[in-house]
């Protein structure tokens, strides 16, 4: 019986099912909080024409930004792309499409997907263009307009602390759309600095409960930092 | 004389009250943060999960796993709380936030702000802008009165891809403090010896001017 | 013979797998916690925010803080998680508790399920069962066959004010295990010493008898 | 300068600004985290005419019950308001009127108040009674319904730790609806078991940033049990 222990030890297993023209959702934040182990298995395993909805695609040479080199990826969904000129270079020569989402609206729709709510209304984008070609509606005096939620075949994310159950904690502001993500997989799997037992983490504690996590894998991360900014 | 950009960052930080929750774009308003005023206390939020951002960390005190929505490092305050994206989001688009500041590439005279996309340049993305226009009441936009061609960017009506409509109610730049009112530009303060007529040259919008309209001052 | 309301529990536990996230309603379904199997882990769900009830308390140990969704006082299993109501029904409503179990006045052939209003009698309220239904792919209904006077509740078209549509798959009463397919119910078992015939003839509605029907096993 | 210190010295303080015919959005599930001192200051206040949006209605006498004996609650909005006689009778007499809402519904609800969605689908509830007179709608296949966010005038809320600047953190399952409550107030009250100095807190523990919070009160809780159950 293997019960609900779902550390896995091969990224290989880790990304097992991953097929071609999937969607990937990934936590992280910028290069912080990001999977970086299954970033690169999905760089080496070669896996083509990937939808991948995360805040940002990395830097040129890091993050996801690796996997436009053998262009992996056919559409983003991002609130910014700044900061890579791969990026910039294929989506200029139509090799890579990109759907720009307000990023409270992207983590709203990753959440929604994880908890099986289709669709909400929000004032973001309204009369913008973001809200062209969406259903807008009035509530109270004011317009809103209709954003669907995501959810994708796979989830990556990177987590401080994982148990064996799949429950985690995230270190300080490399939180932020880990959460989210680890909800809206279909199969989550997430890259941990640390497995831990069940039982260590506080029940209070946990960010992200067990349930949403298929498999638990511990990595090693380079942790780059875009931008050293000190007060000496 | 038009005010540098630290200058605009003083101007806008008069406008924080005490205990206001404040949310800063990257540029200008960032700048704001080192002008509080010394008898009140504000807590910045970065949208990317930190409620109570410090100022830059020590070179010893480096953290990958602490940076702020402009990807920098910082710190921590004392009394801070760390959140996702989703929690952060919620706070913004909410309305919790008492004041956010931003720069923009054009506002208009109905509140309508355009500041993520040049049209035929490269779109890099909105970030968490339409959110935090969408949010909150009292939003105070930074920028340049006029373009390096002399040409205003205070407009009858934008002629760039909106951020958001009808959203803005201050205007600072580098000649003047506004207030969007009814459908006009209400000038409130001047820069320091700049007059009602460049101000009035250089605005595009309809402009509305009562009385005398006294100079900004910096403590 | 009919079923036990813990004969009806043990078979409930026959139907989770290892490592399976599980609801269970108030009154039978909770029974089915004493009888997983040995060789299997489950985790239950608490629809008050907690994943992973351990047994009762001991008196010793007994916390106001620490409660499961009938109100009663709880511990928390190793490897617990404990989070908000919001997080609970994100978890439920988005489909990743794999099996609920929960009682039920009236189930119909096209997995409708009607459990928590009787028209005329007080309505205490639906709690968390209209999302519990909404939510889950695999849902148990434990219920007796018939009423008190012999009238099926296993119906063509459930007569009471439903709690969801077209969303239970499996149905365990006193007298047999039936799996809603295809607009009817389709006999799997019988309880021990129970006849097709008796099971017919307290089912309203339409029942597929395929072959020969098994009996229930308890180990 | 006050700056970011909430705390109030009185209850007085602590529910000043509630009238009659407002809402007040409580946390609690059963008698489990409840603001059992607000509460009671709302039933010292005599504030009539009140909407209580809350899991549960008390018991008899202790809870928001209390809140029945002087039929100072016009509506309750709620997902289950058994074990109450004296609500039974309100009820039956027609004064007191009652919107059965199911409990993930109102738990996103309030969160969705609090976070300025006005409204979302749901598939909870499609088909039933609670879905009458509600917009529904296909999504991939699926029917759900459309339901609109809850806010109040005030939020009333019981956290075990709070410090001076609002942050709060729940203990064990008292936790419940009380995160949602605290964003959804106009204005938020919260009720601590005990009152900690800012840095007090780890910044990743605490569950309901400060932001949302506008005053803090140390109370002192009788946290009875309705079911005591025990293994021995």
């Amino acid at each position: 019986m293997a019960g609900f222990d779902k550390v896995v030890s091969s990224y290989q297993e880790a990304m097992a099912g991953l097929e071609d023209n999937m969607t990937v959702i990934a936590g992280g934040f910028g290069l912080c909080g990001i999977p970086e182990g299954l970033i690169a298995e999905i760089k080496n395993k070669g896996t083509k024409g990937l939808t991948v909805v995360s805040n940002n695609c990395g830097i040129d040479g890091f993050g996801l930004g690796i996997l436009l080199e053998d262009k992996q990826i056919k559409k983003m969904v991002s609130s910014y792309v700044g900061e890579n000129a791969l990026f910039e270079k294929q989506l200029l020569n139509g090799e890579l499409e990109v759907e720009l989402t307000p990023q409270g609206t992207l983590a709203e729709k990753m959440r929604a997907g994880g908890a099986g709510i289709p669709a909400f209304y929000t004032a973001t984008g309204y009369g913008t263009p973001v809200g062209e070609g969406k259903e807008s509606r009035e509530f109270n005096g004011r317009q809103y307009i209709l954003e669907e939620s995501i959810t994708g075949e796979f989830a990556i994310v990177k987590a401080w602390k994982a148990d064996r159950y799949g429950n985690c904690i995230y270190r300080h502001t490399a939180q932020n759309f880990n959460p989210m993500a680890a909800t809206a997989g279909k199969i989550t799997v997430v890259e941990a600095e640390e497995i831990v037992e069940p039982g260590e983490l506080s029940p209070t504690d946990i960010q992200t409960p067990g349930i949403y996590v298929d498999r638990v894998i511990l990595g090693q991360f380079e942790k780059r930092i875009e931008k050293i900014t000190t007060s000496d | 004389m038009s005010l540098s950009r630290e200058q605009i960052a003083q101007r806008v930080a008069q406008e924080f009250n005490d205990g206001d929750y404040v949310n800063l774009g990257i540029g200008i308003p960032t700048l704001a943060a080192n002008y509080v005023p010394a008898d009140i206390e504000v807590m910045l939020q970065s949208e990317n999960g930190l409620l109570g951002m410090g100022p830059y960390p020590t070179k010893a005190n480096v953290d990958a796993d602490m940076i702020n929505a402009g990807k920098e490092t910082v710190t921590a305050a004392t009394g801070a709380a760390i959140f996702s994206s989703a929690e952060s989001f919620a706070m913004i688009r909410g309305g919790h936030v008492d004041v956010t500041v931003l720069g923009a590439f054009e506002v208009d005279q109905n509140g309508n702000i355009a500041s993520y996309m040049i049209p035929g340049k490269l779109v890099k993305g909105m970030g968490g802008a339409m959110d935090l226009v969408a949010g909150a009441d009292n939003i105070i936009v930074t920028m340049m009165h006029a373009n390096k061609h002399g040409e205003s960017k205070i407009l009858t009506e934008c002629t760039l891809p909106l951020t958001g409509v009808s959203c803005i109610t201050k205007v600072i730049t580098d000649l003047a403090y506004m207030e969007i009112e009814n459908g006009e530009f209400v000038l409130k303060e001047r820069a320091p010896g700049v007059s009602v007529e460049e101000i009035r040259s250089k605005t595009a919008g309809q402009l509305r001017v009562d009385g005398d309209i006294p100079e900004m001052t910096f403590v």
